[in-house]
């Protein structure tokens, strides 16, 4: 990813070489950048992008997923990313967003499940109809408090599940998730990272994805939060919507209940 | 649009096309950095603020503090997106430039600034490294520049 | 075709204050794709905005432009329910214009 | 089937009335049963990491298990002692070795990720979590800072063989550390060990200036 970035640029190997400066000084001044972003994310490119493919007649059915069921009931798009994931009785299982979109896509506009999932992650050459359809359906429960509810012995299940997939270390680096994402204060290099087992942390870590990611110019989902995550632990690749992506979503979604859902943000 | 393209090419006749487009207001004859060329690639191929100078065909600018970096921090995290903000004081400002000095090419955008339009732009541009940043003006015919050095820093490093 | 912009145009005080966000790759030229190959110098040239037909911005742009452009500016007058319209070509000749209504 | 012995556990436990306080679910053992077998479905090979990169030795095995809670002393203790003792100090006894080479090592975090070339040789990204030198702002702060390693500690044979112990297999003195297991695992040759140790605790380094 740094590695393109920096062909990109066409520019000497300087990867993370910083000149001298004062440490207190420069974090206000990335703060200073981050402000500076807030004035215009182009998530928004996204969001309008895949507002019109929901609305959109597709597939072998030729069918819109504005009777997509997230939850909520039918066509109910306001709110539903704020309760997910959450059981669904129709599939007998535990889904998050990106689960329940390759099921509506299959049960309503009637395509296979492998070309529902195709190209989950996009890139220049090859936009994501996914990314745009979670920047969509996430922006319409910007301000809304996340509330996903356990009751169902399935969420309880996944929740569990979640935790020790959160504190498995495995790899030829011994990591886990909870290696950078398990104390208060910490960052790695200059990126703050949330401590994702305290409230407050999963709180703030959580409801700012999705996220326009300025390093790559591409808007990015939970799922690929985590697939990169995994990537950069050395595991193997998670792949989208599995059940260890859902369950430790849900481990993350229900933790962080009762903060504003404040996404699709921006960071570097 | 479509129908003032229309109107242009009806009228057509003996009267030149780039006249009827500079009267539409799409043009304004020597208007500022621009010089009637619809994109100045000479400008956008140089690596010095005197190769730049030149293909404007401006003399060298004269530093100035009444042109200033607004919401442009010290410090990128990370160089693919720089905002950078400049408004200039100058009376009758024509146009502003952001230019970086190591990227390989410096120019990276040219704003004309039509009367009535505040002279203050912002956007957002790639840096290849720490580099200084100049914001150049035209005003009144002449050249004035001030510059900033943003700092470029990369993160994770994980890959 | 080129996906939409988002323009948004309010007014401040006695001026109309724009935002625009554009969808465009911005190649510089020098970016390799996952197969290796360097993809071509693609980025936007043009940009023009106008209000009541009158030019209130034009721009030249080099590949140095972030990726998705964003541009903020500020011209005197403008009035609510009155429109802008943002214009940008690009360097293979693409075009797109799109308005937004003065809230 | 698994999911219904889930949910019989559960109805069971909420059927246990008078014992409200405590509604037990399933064992820790059968949620972390439960947890590999989810991983196991979830993750596939892809490049240079193959899905055997799940199957967790003893350390990995045990620290995820006591992860979130205090660790017992005769746990951590065993997992010091197994690891120390799998230490491979370097048969000629040089442990330092050059420390720009080292610096480069420490700035380098690619390495066994499936987008890497495993052609190249690792970095050990000790950037990402410790401050070295008073020259890279751009540092984490997961381990404690290293700036002056050697020159706070002293440049002496006992401490040159602590911070050898300490890149090959951190685990042998602090157990279930954050840090990995740079020799031990293979992450770093031991080449680069000894370039590391000497960014550590040559004099001259950028480290203890």
């Amino acid at each position: 990813m740094i590695g393109t970035f920096r062909a990109a640029l066409a520019v000497a190997g300087i990867a993370c070489a910083v000149p001298l400066v004062l440490a207190q000084s420069a974090a206000d001044e990335i703060e200073k950048y981050r402000r500076a972003l807030q004035d215009g994310n182009p998530a928004e490119l996204w969001e309008a992008r895949g507002e019109e493919m929901w609305k959109a007649r597709a597939g072998p059915k030729n069918a819109s997923l504005e009777r997509c069921d997230l939850g909520k009931g039918p066509g109910v798009v306001k709110g539903a990313y704020a309760e997910l994931p959450r059981y669904f009785a129709d599939a007998d299982r535990v889904m998050d967003l990106e689960s329940r979109l390759v099921w509506c896509r299959v049960a309503l506009q009637g395509m296979t499940e492998a070309d529902a999932k195709r190209n989950p992650f996009g890139s220049p050459e090859r936009k994501a109809d996914m990314e745009a359809l979670v920047a969509y359906v996430t922006g319409e429960s910007r301000g809304v408090k996340m509330n996903v509810s356990l009751d169902h012995p399935k969420m309880r299940e996944a929740y569990a599940v979640g935790e020790k997939i959160f504190f498995f270390r495995g790899g030829p680096h011994d990591f886990a998730c909870a290696t950078c994402h398990g104390e208060d204060g910490k960052r790695i290099r200059l990126q703050d990272l949330p401590n994702l087992t305290s409230k407050a942390g999963a709180q703030k870590g959580y409801t700012t994805w999705p996220a326009y990611r300025v390093s790559q110019g591409e808007l990015r989902t939970f799922q690929w939060r985590l697939n990169d995550c995994f990537r950069q632990q050395r595991f193997p690749e998670l792949e989208f919507t599995s059940p260890a992506s859902v369950a430790l979503t849900t481990f993350l979604a229900y933790n962080a209940n009762g903060a504003a859902f404040d996404a699709p943000a921006i960071k570097r | 649009m479509d129908a003032r393209r229309r109107e242009v090419l009806k009228t057509g006749g003996g009267v030149s096309l780039l006249a009827l487009v500079a009267a539409a207001g799409w043009l304004k004859p020597g208007d500022a950095l621009a010089q009637g060329a619809a994109w100045n690639k000479a400008a956008f191929e140089t690596h010095s603020l005197d190769e730049t100078m030149k293909a404007f065909g401006g003399s060298a600018p004269a530093q100035s503090k009444d042109i200033a970096f607004v919401s442009t921090p010290d410090i990128a995290e990370n160089g693919a997106v720089v905002p950078v903000g400049v408004s200039s004081s100058i009376p009758k400002t024509e146009s502003i430039a952001i230019l970086v000095e190591k990227n390989p090419n410096m120019l990276a955008a040219v704003f004309d600034i039509p009367a009535g339009t505040d002279p203050a732009v912002s956007t957002r541009i790639k840096m290849g490294q720490s580099s200084n940043v100049y914001a150049l003006v035209k005003a009144d015919g002449k050249y004035y520049v001030a510059s900033k050095e943003i700092k470029v820093t990369l993160g994770g490093c994980g890959g | 075709m080129a996906d939409p912009m988002k323009i948004r145009a309010n007014v401040v005080g006695d001026s109309t204050e724009v935002k625009v966000l554009m969808n465009h790759e911005m190649e510089t030229g020098q970016r390799k794709d996952a197969q290796g190959k360097t993809v071509p110098a693609w980025f936007i040239q043009n940009v023009t905005a106008t209000w009541n037909g009158k030019t209130v911005l034009n721009a030249q742009w080099g590949p140095a432009v972030s990726k998705n452009p964003f541009l903020a500016f500020k011209f005197k007058g403008g009035a609510k329910g009155e429109k802008v319209q943002i214009t940008w070509t690009d360097s293979k000749g693409d075009k797109r214009t799109d308005e937004a209504t003065i809230a | 089937m698994q999911t219904k012995h889930w949910i019989a556990l559960a109805s069971a436990a909420a059927l246990v009335v008078g014992c409200a306080a405590m509604a037990p679910g399933p064992s820790d053992a059968e949620v972390r049963a439960k947890a590999a077998e989810v991983m196991k479905a979830s993750f596939k090979d892809r490049g240079q990491a193959k899905v055997d990169r799940l199957t967790q030795d003893e350390t990995q095995a045990t620290c995820s298990q006591y992860a979130g809670k205090e660790l017992p002393k005769d746990v951590a203790a065993r997992i010091e002692q197994a690891n120390l003792a799998a230490i491979k100090y370097p048969a000629n006894g040089n442990y330092l070795g050059d420390w720009k080479r080292g610096e480069q090592i420490a700035q380098r975090g690619t390495g066994f990720q499936y987008s890497d070339d495993p052609a190249q040789p690792s970095g050990a990204n000790c950037y990402a979590c410790h401050q070295l030198t008073k020259q890279e702002i751009s540092y984490g702060t997961i381990g404690p800072s290293l700036h002056n390693f050697g020159k706070l500690r002293g440049y002496g044979d006992d401490m040159k063989k602590y911070a050898w112990g300490k890149v090959w297999n951190a685990e042998a003195y602090s157990a279930c550390t954050n840090m990995p297991r740079f020799g031990h695992a293979g992450i770093l040759t031991e080449e680069q060990v000894r370039d590391v140790v000497a960014l550590l605790m040559d004099p001259a380094s950028p480290v203890n200036q």
